[in-house]
């Protein structure tokens, strides 16, 4: 086993019954990685966690954390700590018997768990409430409390399941960013589960997107939001989602996507391992990358439409725009002065957009 | 000067004014609405017909016989007599044994304790193995457990005595022991595998992160948690044990009869005088020690099986 | 050292000997009120006496309740010294099994067979010319308990018979008195029956239709009769609304009814109630028509144990339960009739005197527990309950059903 | 590589199978073992004691041609449908009163469930004499002026059952009060806010809203309930001894006169395996989709 995989999943099956819950599935995570499983509800990212956290047997293959398979391990051997959505602190202890109970399960000497619970609980700020039971605390505390018995077991990998969807948004924000600095001061490899994207993109080193048991696509937050890797991962990042237009690509001078009574020129789109195809495929353009106003003069490609509905952000304005009976979000400027009903003009450069084949819906 | 002090006083009470048109304030007539009249009517005429038969007990048991073969069951003594409870509690004759229920009252409490204690600590264990740590055909012990509810005690008479004998434990208080916590299984698992079930998994999983086993969880995590249930588990199986009869006598000798026996001996003597006042007095002298249970521990009571049974 | 082993030697010869002397033996039986239990305690006394230890086991409720207990302990393996059950067969099968101990040694060192009155009583304890138990008392069923009172202060006799009794009925009901106070306990209706059969066709028949099962008979016109007399009491008995036998004595004593067939045990409650018999109550035994007594009544059965000191204890209350100066005290207190024809009880009241009387004369019949067995028994305890409390059930119905057991009977 | 399926899979829950051994000791033992003897010794002619005299079908013919047991059948499916439809209702409906934040909760919660701690030997009784026509609740309104006035469920034959029904909620609906009490507390309390604003009656909220929200609670009671129905004795032997006549036997009844007055074990294990057999056709499915199912979440 090489040793630069802090984490290592091979041919990983899971099933209830005749119902597969995990499919073949592999994955690797680097040393000190942050990855981030991301996907709705249901497409097993939270199993494959308990599974790598042996709170699940699994069917088939095997787990390795550092050098070792740990397929047949207790969780408490796994050399892993382990942070819950609802905190999952024991009502009957207060915090600092919280944080000690793994450590005391493992036997270790009283006076070095009562430094690493100091230790844990300076890091996070939770000194005070040592001695306090968690009904006594906020949600915000009860999160640190939590999180702070996975660190005090010094353990190389950290897992997250969720730890964030039972708080308001603001503090969401706050521990948001107290879990990324607590990973560039710990850098120890660290698995996180959510259906936040927000969350996905600004703590990953690299986000694996599941669904239906299987990874979709496992890359940098960069690459899954420029190149998704197909239609589904398209749709999913990105808020208002990826406008999409039903078409085909043709050949001619030059290859153009077709729809309707338009076509788009694809001079400079990056197709996948640069190899240009042509068929029935899906078109599809984030509304950041649409343009109005000066700038949509001077685009690549111009539609006119009418602006059916106007949310205003104050960062930016978003507008859903009627086209050909079609509707577009477009994303604008926050001072963007503009109305139901207005005429526009949006504008766009095919570059920026992704195709996506019409029948397996992976990216072109 | 005087003018604009007016004013101010004018625009203190304008808005006041203004509210004075609708319905302001608290809404009259809460504390004898229909609905109040409905609710305490309908619980006073319930709990009268749940008091009847304790009235008439008590009411009995402070006559004295003559005043009770003049045969009006609800009207008051004429004459309070404590006798019947006096005899009830220390005289009356079991046999040659003319102490009473006093005389059963110890064995009650040792057989109490002991099947209590073991009833609850196995009936919990296997709610928890069953909620939480479920293994290949748990389910299917557990639904002959629910089954096992429905059997007339009596059938199994016969075969636990052979049980019994051939293991060795018949006759004692050890059998008898057994017997109760086998008895109570079924619906104390059951109560318990639904509260545990109700419990965070999340808790549980945590919890095996941190290294508890089996035990470890069990004892460190979910007993703590749970001690209403356990208070739930202790009133049934009180109850249920502290007036049985059948086992008690069937199971062991008669130095440990427990106090049920003297109170059946009391109450069913077939032939002979039937002194229904000290029948009356015995019989509610016997419910006491369940009754205090409830009294102390009636709001429990109430928040345990609320934890337990929310979840299915 | 030497000295203390000494010492240990004698407490330890002590022990030993006190053990020998007072065995502990548990005692089983269902003796549970003010008067049954004073009588047991005249048994516990004269054991006591011999140097053994009584240990009670009283457990109230006879067929119900105690049986089980007592079977379950002995076939447990854990058995009791002594235990009672009614006279007959009861505890056949346990005799069968092996699981009781035989008697017949004591019994012929007492000459049992010469004193017990009347024999039938130990026939009932014999089984292959063994005998498994010791007969203590008698009790009869047969008796119409009366209160004069009712009866006189509406202008009428004091009947003296079951017809007469039928007789003065209507007039009782104008009244507004009950005339028959039958509880709804399943065995006073059978009491009721065999009683009218006893009284009304015959200790004869009723030896052949209960001991030779004679189907033929119970099916013909003679029992026809008491069927049709057993419709009357059903009648006469329909507004008496209570359970237990003695809430229907009760009935009787205070005048709320004319009359109740019961057992000899009733005379506990009229004496209670501080009435004199003869002058408050009249008894008339076997209804007045056919004066016989029914020899049912309890026995003590002694299981097979391997401890040599209780198998010698158990020999010694078998002898003292026989012993006349037990018999008398037990009786007396009991209100039965002793199973010895030679002790002298003079202390017994009237309605006693009859029965013993009637003894004497010899127009004794078995119980029907001796006759048959518990099952046959109970179904016909279950026909009799039906037809008591069903006044759409005719006679003939109720004799159809009645012959039909009393053929698979046995 | 090693497959994660292996010998290893049987220990990885060794405590908890340690820990139910007691479990599945009764449950094969004690529940299917005797069960199983009961059974093969209905085959029999046993008496007093078990013998291996084998009749065939005879005790079962027997007891089919029994009006005893078949009145005790009819008796227990009135018995059993009233007693569970009512103390579910009742019940609930008494805990749905004590929730609305009365005074006195505690008190009438103690009156409702203090007959679950009093034996039924005496309390029968004290029943019995209630509903006796001559010196129960019929004398007193009739010494009220109301001559006419009938109420003697324990001493008509027709009704008798309904009498046993009487006593029988009294002494059970408490603790289903009790539990349907804690069912009520825990629902959340928006659920009431929202019902609330949308104008939806009290009652409907009930049954559309709470009632489906408190399955696990009425599983527990149904259990309770039903297991009680089945065995119900106590309550008959001290109210009527199954009469008047016959007419409130039951089947545990039944079984136990078999058993210990008549002596007759074979009729007695005839008899309750029928009822273990109805039994099984009933809650074996049903105990199957509830527990046996996939739980997951």
């Amino acid at each position: 086993m090489e040793t630069k995989h802090s984490i290592s999943i091979k041919n990983l099956r899971l099933s209830f019954g005749a119902l597969d819950v995990l499919k073949d599935l592999n994955l690797d995570v680097g040393r000190g990685e942050f990855l981030v499983l991301l996907g709705s509800s249901g497409c097993g990212k939270s199993t494959l966690l308990n599974c790598i956290a042996g709170l699940l047997d699994v069917s088939d293959g095997q787990i390795f954390i550092g050098e070792r398979n740990v397929t047949w391990e207790e969780p408490s051997k796994r050399g892993i700590g382990m942070v819950f959505q609802s905190y999952a602190l024991y009502p009957q202890m207060t915090v600092a018997g919280n944080l000690s109970f793994g450590l005391k399960n493992a036997g270790l000497p009283k006076p070095e768990i009562e430094e690493r619970v100091n230790r844990a609980a300076k890091i996070l700020q939770i000194e005070p409430l040592l001695s306090r039971k968690p009904a006594a605390l906020s949600g915000g505390q009860r999160q640190r409390a939590a999180i702070g018995r996975a660190l005090v077991r010094d353990a190389d990998v950290f897992l997250f399941d969720e730890p964030l969807s039972n708080l308001d948004a603001k503090l969401r924000a706050d521990l948001r960013v107290e879990i990324k600095q607590l990973h560039q001061q710990l850098s120890n490899t660290m698995i996180y589960v959510t259906h936040d994207q927000i969350e996905a993109m600004t703590l990953a080193d690299r986000i694996a997107i599941m669904r239906g048991g299987q990874i979709l696509q496992l890359a940098s937050p960069n690459e899954i939001y420029n190149r998704p890797a197909n239609k589904y991962v398209a749709e999913f990042i990105g808020s208002p989602t990826m406008n999409f237009f039903d078409g085909e690509i043709v050949g001619g001078d030059g290859l153009r996507f077709a729809v309707g009574n338009h076509a788009f020129p694809l001079e400079g789109y990056d197709f996948r391992d640069g190899l240009a195809v042509q068929g029935p495929a899906w078109f599809g353009i984030r509304p950041e990358h649409m343009v109005t106003g000066t700038k949509a003069e001077s685009a690549r490609i111009r539609l006119s439409g009418q602006v059916e509905l106007v949310e205003p952000l104050g960062s930016d304005t978003l507008a859903r725009v009627a086209v050909d009976g079609r509707s577009l979000w477009v994303r604008m400027d926050g001072q963007a002065n503009i109305r139901d009903g207005d005429d526009i003009v949006v504008g766009f450069d095919p570059a920026r957009a992704n195709l996506f084949d019409k029948s397996h819906e992976n990216r072109l | 000067m005087g003018n604009v002090t007016k004013t101010a006083a004018e625009i203190q009470l304008a808005p006041a004014r203004q509210e004075m048109t609708g319905p302001r304030g608290p809404k009259p007539g809460r504390t004898l609405s229909r609905r109040n009249i409905m609710i305490y009517g309908t619980l006073i005429v319930v709990s009268l017909y749940y008091l009847l038969p304790l009235y008439v007990m008590v009411v009995t048991s402070l006559k004295g016989m003559p005043e009770i073969r003049l045969g009006n069951i609800f009207s008051p003594p004429v004459e309070i007599t404590f006798q019947p409870w006096v005899k009830a509690w220390a005289e009356a004759c079991t046999g040659l044994n003319c102490d009473g229920l006093s005389r059963g009252f110890f064995n009650s409490v040792r057989i109490l304790i002991p099947s209590v204690v073991l009833s609850i600590a196995i009936a919990s264990v296997n709610g928890y193995a069953l909620a939480n740590w479920r293994f290949k055909g748990s389910e299917t012990f557990f639904t002959i457990l629910i089954v096992g509810a429905f059997i007339p005690y009596q059938v199994m008479i016969y075969p636990i005595v052979i049980m019994l004998r051939e293991v060795g434990l018949y006759g004692s208080l050890t059998g008898l022991v057994i017997v109760h916590t086998i008895f109570g299984m079924p619906i104390l698992t059951l109560l318990f595998r639904n509260y545990f079930a109700s419990v965070p998994q999340e808790l549980f999983k945590a919890a095996r992160v941190d290294g508890a086993g089996f035990w470890g969880i069990y004892f460190q995590i979910m007993v703590p948690m749970s001690l209403p249930i356990f208070v739930v588990a202790m009133i049934l199986q009180v109850t249920g044990i502290w007036n049985d009869f059948l086992f008690g006598v069937i199971y062991t000798k008669p130095d440990l009869y427990p106090m049920t026996v003297q109170l059946n001996n009391i109450v069913n003597s077939t032939q002979g005088v039937k002194e229904y006042n000290v029948n009356m007095a015995a019989t509610i002298l016997t419910g006491l020690v369940p009754l205090t249970i409830y009294f102390i521990s009636g709001k429990l009571f109430v928040r345990g099986i609320a934890a337990g049974a929310v979840k299915g | 050292m030497k000295a203390l082993r000494v010492v240990f030697a004698a407490t330890t010869a002590l022990c030993a000997t006190t053990a020998a002397l007072a065995t502990d033996l548990e005692v089983t039986h269902w003796w549970t009120s003010g008067g049954e239990a004073a009588a047991v305690a005249e048994f516990a006394k004269a054991f006591d006496a011999t140097g053994n230890k009584w240990v009670d086991g009283a457990i109230a409720g006879s067929g119900g309740t105690a049986r089980p207990i007592m079977i379950s302990r002995i076939t447990g393996g854990d058995p009791m010294g002594a235990t009672q059950f009614n006279h007959g067969r009861q505890a056949e099968e346990l005799v069968e099994a092996g699981l009781m101990r035989d008697l017949t040694d004591i019994a012929e060192e007492g000459n049992w067979k010469e004193i017990v009155f009347p024999p039938s009583l130990l026939d009932s304890c014999t089984l292959d010319g063994k005998i498994y138990c010791v007969p203590v008392n008698i009790h009869s069923p047969q008796w119409l308990w009366l209160n004069n009172a009712a009866f006189e202060d509406n202008g009428l006799a004091v009947p003296t018979n079951w017809d007469e009794f039928v007789a003065a009925a209507p007039k009782l009901q104008e009244a507004g008195i009950v005339p028959l106070a039958i509880g709804q306990q399943p065995w006073q209706t059978t009491l009721a029956f065999q009683t009218l059969l006893t009284a009304l066709a015959g200790p004869e028949t009723y030896t052949k239709v209960f001991g030779d099962k004679d189907a033929d008979l119970a099916a013909g016109p003679e029992l026809a009769k008491v069927f049709e007399a057993a419709a009357i009491a059903r009648e006469l008995s329909k507004d008496s609304n209570v359970q237990a036998w003695n809430d229907a004595t009760n009935l009787v004593i205070t005048g709320k009814a004319g009359g109740q067939i019961m057992g000899d045990w009733a005379q506990g409650e009229f004496q209670v109630a501080n009435q004199v018999a003869g002058t408050d109550y009249t008894c008339l035994p076997g209804l007045g028509v056919n004066e016989v007594i029914q020899t049912g009544g309890d026995a003590f059965y002694f299981p097979k144990v391997d401890d040599e000191a209780t198998t010698k204890a158990q020999g010694e209350l078998a002898k003292v339960m026989m012993s006349p100066e037990t018999q008398v005290a037990f009786n007396l207190k009991k209100g039965s009739l002793p199973v010895r024809g030679d002790v002298d009880l003079s202390a017994a009241n009237d309605c006693m005197r009859k029965g013993l009387d009637i003894l004497a004369k010899g127009n004794i019949i078995p119980g029907t527990d001796q006759l048959m067995s518990a099952d046959s028994n109970q179904q016909v305890n279950d026909l009799f309950v039906e037809f008591f409390n069903n006044p759409e059930m005719s006679a003939e119905d109720a004799q159809k059903q009645f012959a039909s057991i009393i053929s698979s009977a046995d | 590589m090693a497959a994660a399926t292996g010998p290893v899979r049987w220990h990885r829950n060794l405590s908890a199978k340690i820990a139910a051994i007691p479990m599945i000791t009764t449950a094969l033992v004690v529940f299917i073992g005797g069960t199983a003897w009961t059974v093969l010794y209905s085959f029999t002619s046993s008496k007093l004691l078990p013998r291996e005299k084998f009749v065939g079908l005879a005790q079962y013919e027997r007891l089919w041609s029994s009006s005893k047991w078949l009145i005790s059948i009819e008796n227990l499916a009135i018995y059993g449908v009233f007693s569970l439809v009512f103390s579910l209702l009742i019940g609930f409906m008494l805990a749905a009163l004590l929730d609305q934040k009365i005074r006195f909760e505690d008190t009438f919660r103690t009156i409702l469930l203090y007959p679950f701690a009093l034996s039924f030997i005496v309390t029968g009784l004290a029943w019995q004499w209630i509903l006796n026509p001559d010196f129960g609740i019929q004398h007193v309104v009739r010494s009220l002026g109301w001559e006419s006035f009938s109420f003697d469920p324990l001493y008509d034959p027709d009704i008798v059952i309904y009498g046993i029904l009487i006593a029988g909620l009294w002494q059970g609906t408490g603790l289903i009060m009790c539990l349907m009490l804690a069912g009520l507390r825990g629902i959340d309390e928006d659920i009431w806010k929202a019902a609330k604003i949308d104008g939806i009656p009290m009652w409907k909220t009930y049954i559309f809203i709470v009632i489906p929200m408190m399955r696990g609670i009425f599983i527990t009671a149904i259990v309770l309930i039903a297991s009680g129905i089945i065995k119900v004795y106590d309550l008959v032997v001290a109210q009527t001894g199954g009469g008047p006549g016959i007419a409130s036997e039951v089947p545990a009844k039944y079984v136990y006169d078999a058993m210990f007055l008549s002596q007759n074990l074979g009729q007695g294990f005839a008899a309750s395996t029928m009822m273990l057999l109805t039994v099984i056709i009933i809650v074996v499915p049903w105990a199957y989709l509830e527990f046996g199912g996939k739980r997951r979440g």
